[in-house]
């Protein structure tokens, strides 16, 4: 039972945290405030012999008094979540490498660009349930679907999106240690969801070069 | 506590000082707004994400034909309007009259459709995607047919109430006083008569 | 169960002097199809065309609301309570365009 | 006094003889009578609660002992469980049928059918719906949508396993489930379920608008019934776009057409638009009236006035309006543009203004109150406290960047059983106890009601709030087996837990069963008013009579009028005339003393 959160490896997975964090101490304070609030009157007010209750029907200071405290709450941690999300969804970083990801019932093919770098090309080489990246450098995957949803989880990433057939969803990410990683599909997609996992392994540049270099090879054979 | 005096002698209180039948027509109407915005919007959307699925005005459907029955419609309309009108002045035989002209026209319409359907289905214009032979691409053809047939299929459920109503009015059910029934129908046909003038400039002209 | 329209109707009888002008309403309704269609087929531009189309759309769908819907004789709450989807609609409709 | 019960109970004489007149078959199987429907609603969806639960208890076991046989499990055919171990395409149809029969066939029936059709003309103070006959066809629209559900198991291919939200294309083919009649199904009993609610929504609203008695002005109506009275509006609006949907996505299963399949261009993210357009405002049908609910309770639980009745009213309304404009939360991931994603962020936190309203309004209503501890107000409390909860979980996937981690975690999962168990279902426990008289005349078993109340929420709690933890390890939702994921590996015995706790939830359940069915038949006989209550339910017997009021009632003033100066008791009843006027109206329903 904890409400804290696994150690995340992304650049914006410690912002994504931070938020997590605030509102849990937002949230965790209102619930203390309002319950025992309850729990006292429960306990204060409580039935007794000639107990009468108050006859009034409420308090026009206090109605304004909670409304604009609550709503200045939400205001302010929406505003605080704008910044993240702007920055996590609605930039893609540049000199990023890019990978296409196709998902499909149940795997995910991962194609890289190849020698040339770029994708799109015959010498791209494609492999199953595997992603590779280099630590400190963005990756953008380009979430493809051939059949139903998916959706691309990797949770010590923080990075969640869906792979929907008919779109090309672009989701990047810059893991901050090497290290390998779950890819988890959290969309159902039909009786081997919860089957459909693969791993994410972050290099050093020079390890990615020696990889990358060996599945040519393979590719050439 | 006059305003409790004033409610004793009315009863009641009418909150819309229109009795249910009426009011519940109305309500019902709301939702069906909602259902063709769920249909029409669907169209709206899809055909703004892929316009190449669609053809042109008058490309595949043919205009000429459906204004006339939009015209028929229209008529229609008038004709159930001047049946209400007639009750309302206590005119027996006007109702049934205009009742008539009403179910006449409204059964008119379907036919036409029905026979626009087959003719557009003879030239590949279909709901299904496999068999979709004609310009556009098959959304074209799937939203088509959901729109305008529900639209049929309301027109149809609407002669089937105009008969019912009619059958009433012959055995002198409505007066100038109780006609509830002729207002009701009335209000559910001119309706459906407004969904298809929208029907008809989205899907057939724009 | 359902008290008869009969004080209603009287009200209504009361508000509306004579007979709403219906053949003159469909006289109209009958121009502006006419019209829809030949405009629909001036070579104008799209944008405009579907404006303008649109346009007379509501145009002809308010005069049967008014006049053959009778929702021009009636109280005022029942305009609110007829109007109130519409926004809805035009909320769902625009949201989902901005998606494309 | 006597006068008053002696009015009583010759009018009761002469409604019973009234009643006699009317044949068996129309009389309790298609009754018109709002009180026989709601009977009807009632039984109707207690029943498919129970069928819900036992699907419940099928997926908690599979998900504490993955790929292990369950005990008795042999009993299933092996379409489903080969050797009493679970397949996942038949745990896929667990999880959809649970919350599609939990949603669309307990709750929902159970807030709207049955307590719409109890509380609205009784408390309004009309002899029954706007329009009984349309009334009837709603339930028996209802029933017919509801077994179709569940023949849907029995088919080939088995019930629809797309989840209860159905995503399309994972919905719109068959090829991709393997599920060709079950999903069919499943949109064709929605379907018809949806006009049931509909012909309902009419009715009610039509009721409230133009049945009220005399006096009975819209800030003199019982918060239970405001908040069905909106409720209607939302089913009203939000349920012809499901029904649009549904039809849509059927023609793709069944002739052909491509409006959600990207293969014929159609669009998968539509379906999602559509549906939760319908969907928010669906989970808001099923919080209003238990809000109301729970209003009614705690009011009359602490003896005073409601906190800011009008407050409360606006509150509901903003929250039904306020419902239209959210809906994109349930799509922050689902590759809808950023910037829309954000307008409905900023929308969704602002929900939870209203809901602040009522929560401290609830509070304020206790404060200096004089509270008696009955069953009905004890469900009232864990409602609020529940909600709180499930509210506030709420607030975490409102804020798009927390959602990317959470989004189709368990964490949703806590939050929904919080809002849906936690929220509707106490107030419902909660009304079902408080309205018993009004249903058989008799009154539940307070001990063993309260001992219900506490067992429910202990395992509730345990079985769900662990629930928000292993979501935050990353835990994904409608997952067959997550021993497969060895970084879940560790929350296997929390898993355990939750099993182990939800069996024991549903077997204290029983309690409630028992008390039930007991009550029923050996209850305590009640008088009109047992609860000291002041709204117009509580001048008739119990159970009302046929058309339920002898003569028109006349309103004198609220519903919360408790501990007021102007009676002797801490009661006042709405039709009691005020001091100033000595004698009582001619036909004016004489105030009965309380039992
Ligand atoms: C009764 C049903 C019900 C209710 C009332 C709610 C209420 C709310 N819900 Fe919930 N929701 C569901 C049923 C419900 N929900 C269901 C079934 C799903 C899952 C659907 C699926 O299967 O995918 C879901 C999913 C869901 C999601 C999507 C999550 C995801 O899939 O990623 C989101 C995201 O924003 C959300 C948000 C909210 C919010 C903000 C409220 C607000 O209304 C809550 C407001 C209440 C409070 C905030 C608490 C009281 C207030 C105070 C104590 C004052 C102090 C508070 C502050 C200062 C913040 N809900
Ligand atoms: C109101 C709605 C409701 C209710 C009450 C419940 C009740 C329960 N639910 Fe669930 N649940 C949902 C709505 C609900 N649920 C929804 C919408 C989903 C999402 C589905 C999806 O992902 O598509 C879900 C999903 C869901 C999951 C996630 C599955 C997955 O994602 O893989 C789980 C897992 O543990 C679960 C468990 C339970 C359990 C143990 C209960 C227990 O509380 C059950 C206990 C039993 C009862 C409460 C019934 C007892 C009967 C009575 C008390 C009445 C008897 C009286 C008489 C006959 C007189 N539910
Ligand atoms: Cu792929 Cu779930
Ligand atoms: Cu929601």
């Amino acid at each position: 039972m904890s409400w804290m959160l696994p150690e995340s490896f992304s650049t914006f997975g410690g912002d994504i945290d931070r938020i997590y964090y605030i509102i849990l101490w937002i949230t965790g304070i209102a619930f203390f405030l309002s319950e025992g609030i309850l729990v006292y009157f429960l306990f204060r007010y409580r039935h007794k012999e000639g107990r009468k209750a108050k006859y009034v029907h409420g308090n026009t200071r206090a109605e304004i008094v909670w409304t604009a405290g609550t709503a200045l709450i939400v205001f302010i941690v929406g505003m605080l979540s704008i910044g993240v999300w702007s920055r996590v969804r609605t930039q893609l970083p540049q000199d990023a490498m890019e990978v296409i990801v196709s998902a499909k019932q149940f795997e995910w093919n991962v194609t890289y660009p190849g020698q040339d770098g770029v994708i799109g090309t015959e010498d791209d080489f494609t492999k199953r349930n595997e992603v590779h990246a280099v630590v400190d450098r963005p990756i953008i995957a380009y979430l493809r679907a051939e059949d139903v949803i998916h959706s691309f989880f990797l949770p010590d990433l923080r990075v969640k999106q869906d792979a929907v057939p008919g779109m090309e969803t672009p989701v990047w990410f810059e893991a901050t240690e090497t290290g390998e990683y779950v890819v988890g599909c959290a969309e159902l997609c039909g009786l081997g969801h919860y089957r459909m996992a693969g791993t994410l392994t972050v290099h050093t540049a020079a390890d990615y070069q020696a990889w990358e270099q060996a599945e040519i090879q393979a590719a050439g054979q | 506590m006059t305003t409790d005096a004033m409610a004793l002698e009315r009863g009641y209180m009418p909150g819309m000082r229109v009795y249910n039948l009426k009011l519940g027509m109305w309500v019902f109407l709301l939702s069906e707004v909602m259902f063709f915005t769920g249909l029409i919007g669907s169209y709206i959307i899809l055909r703004f994400a892929h316009p190449t699925q669609f053809a042109e005005p008058g490309v595949v459907l043919n205009v000429p034909l459906t204004a006339f029955n939009t015209f028929v419609l229209i008529c229609s309309s008038v004709t159930m309007v001047k049946a209400y009108a007639a009750i309302a002045t206590g005119d027996q035989k006007g109702l049934k009259i205009w009742l008539l002209a009403t179910i006449a026209l409204g059964t008119f319409f379907v036919g036409i459709q029905v026979f626009e359907y087959i003719a557009l289905a003879q030239h590949g214009f279909v709901p299904m995607a496999s068999a979709y032979a004609a310009e556009g691409g098959a959304l074209y053809g799937s939203t088509f047919y959901t729109m305008t047939g529900f639209h049929g299929t309301h027109v149809t459920i609407g002669v089937l109430c105009l008969w019912f109503v009619l059958w009433r009015a012959w055995k002198g059910a409505y007066s100038a006083d109780s006609l509830g029934g002729v207002e009701i129908v009335g209000l559910y046909w001119h309706f459906v008569d407004l969904v298809w003038i929208i029907l008809f400039t989205i899907v057939y002209l724009i | 169960m359902d008290p008869q329209p009969a004080q209603e109707a009287a009200m209504e009888h009361a508000e509306e002097h004579k007979d709403p002008p219906y053949f003159l309403v469909w006289g109209v309704l009958f121009i502006l199809t006419i019209l829809e269609v030949f405009f629909a087929f001036t070579g104008l531009p799209k944008f405009w065309i579907a404006t303008g189309l649109i346009i007379m759309a509501l145009w002809k769908a308010l005069l049967v609301a008014m006049y053959y819907m009778h929702l021009r004789f009636e109280p005022r709450r029942m305009w609110i309570l007829a109007a109130s989807p519409l926004p809805l609609a035009v909320i769902l409709v625009i949201a989902v365009l901005t998606e494309f | 006094m006597s006068t008053a019960e002696a009015a009583i109970g010759d009018r009761t004489a002469a409604h019973e003889h009234v009643d006699h007149d009317i044949p068996f078959i129309r009389k309790y199987v298609f009754s018109t009578d709002h009180k026989t429907i709601a009977k009807q609603f009632m039984f109707m969806s207690l029943f498919f609660l129970v069928v819900g639960g036992l699907l419940a208890m099928m997926m908690r076991w599979q998900l504490g002992y993955p790929s292990q046989p369950m005990p008795g499990g042999a009993i299933l055919p092996e379409t489903m469980a080969p050797g009493g171990i679970l397949l996942p395409e038949f745990y896929n149809s667990l999880v959809t049928m649970h919350g599609t029969i939990m949603i669309f066939f307990a709750i929902m029936p159970l807030l709207v059918g049955f307590f719409g059709n109890l509380l609205i003309p009784l408390q309004v103070g009309a002899p029954d719906m706007a329009f009984p006959r349309l009334n009837m066809a709603s339930f028996w629209l209802a029933f017919p949508a509801g077994l179709l559900m569940l023949a849907s198991f029995l088919v080939e291919g088995g019930a629809a396993g797309a989840g209860w939200t159905s995503y399309a294309p994972l919905s719109a083919s068959g090829e991709y489930t393997g599920v060709y009649l079950g999903q069919q199904l499943w949109l064709v009993s929605l379907t018809i379920l949806g006009f049931s609610s509909l012909a309902g929504a009419v009715n009610y609203i039509t009721t409230v608008i133009n049945w009220r008695a005399p006096g009975m002005t819209w800030f003199r109506l019982p918060l239970a019934t405001w908040s069905l009275f909106i409720t209607s509006i939302l089913i009203l609006l939000a349920i012809p776009i499901l029904a649009g949907a549904l039809i849509m996505l059927l023609f793709d299963q069944t002739i052909g057409t491509t409006f959600f399949l990207p293969a014929g261009g159609g669009e998968p993210l539509l379906w999602q638009h559509l549906f939760w357009f319908f969907g928010h405002p669906e989970v808001y049908i099923l919080i209003l009236p238990a809000m109301g609910i729970a209003s009614d309770l705690i009011a009359n639980g602490a003896r005073k006035p409601i906190f800011g009745y009008h407050a409360m009213v606006l509150a509901i309304i903003g929250i039904a309006f306020l419902g239209w404009i959210v809906w994109g939360h349930h799509m922050f991931q689902s590759g809808m543009n950023p910037m829309l994603g954000t307008t409905f962020m900023v929308s969704t936190m602002f929900i939870a203004v209203p809901s602040a309203i009522k929560t401290f309004n609830w509070l304020g209503t206790l404060w200096g109150g004089d509270i008696h501890f009955t069953t009905p107000v004890l469900h009232g409390l864990a409602f609020v406290s529940m909600f709180i909860i499930g509210g506030l979980s709420g607030i975490f996937m409102a804020s798009t960047p927390v959602d990317i981690y959470i989004h189709d975690t368990y964490f949703i999962v806590a939050h929904i059983h919080y809002v849906l168990f936690g929220g509707s279902l106490f107030a419902i426990f909660g009304g079902i106890t408080f309205w018993f008289p009004k249903l058989f005349g008799t009154i539940m078993n307070e001990r063993w009601g309260k001992i219900h109340w506490v067992l429910t929420m202990i395992f509730y709690n345990l079985v769900f709030f662990p629930m928000h933890s292993i979501g935050l390890q990353g835990h994904m939702r409608r997952l067959y087996d997550p021993t497969q994921y060895e970084y879940l590996e560790p929350l296997q015995p929390m898993n355990v837990f939750i099993t182990i706790s939800a069996f024991l939830l549903i077997a204290v359940q029983l309690i409630f069963v028992v008390n039930f069915f007991h009550s029923i038949w050996k209850g305590k006989k009640a008088g009109p008013n047992p609860w000291n209550a002041n709204s117009l339910e509580w001048t008739v017997p119990s159970p009302p009579p046929h058309g339920n009021f002898a003569t028109v009632p006349v309103v004198y003033r609220g519903p919360y009028e408790y501990s007021s100066p102007e009676s002797d008791e801490d009661f006042l009843l709405q039709t009691t005339p005020p001091r100033d006027q000595q004698q009582p109206e001619p036909h004016a329903t004489p105030a009965p003393e309380g039992a």
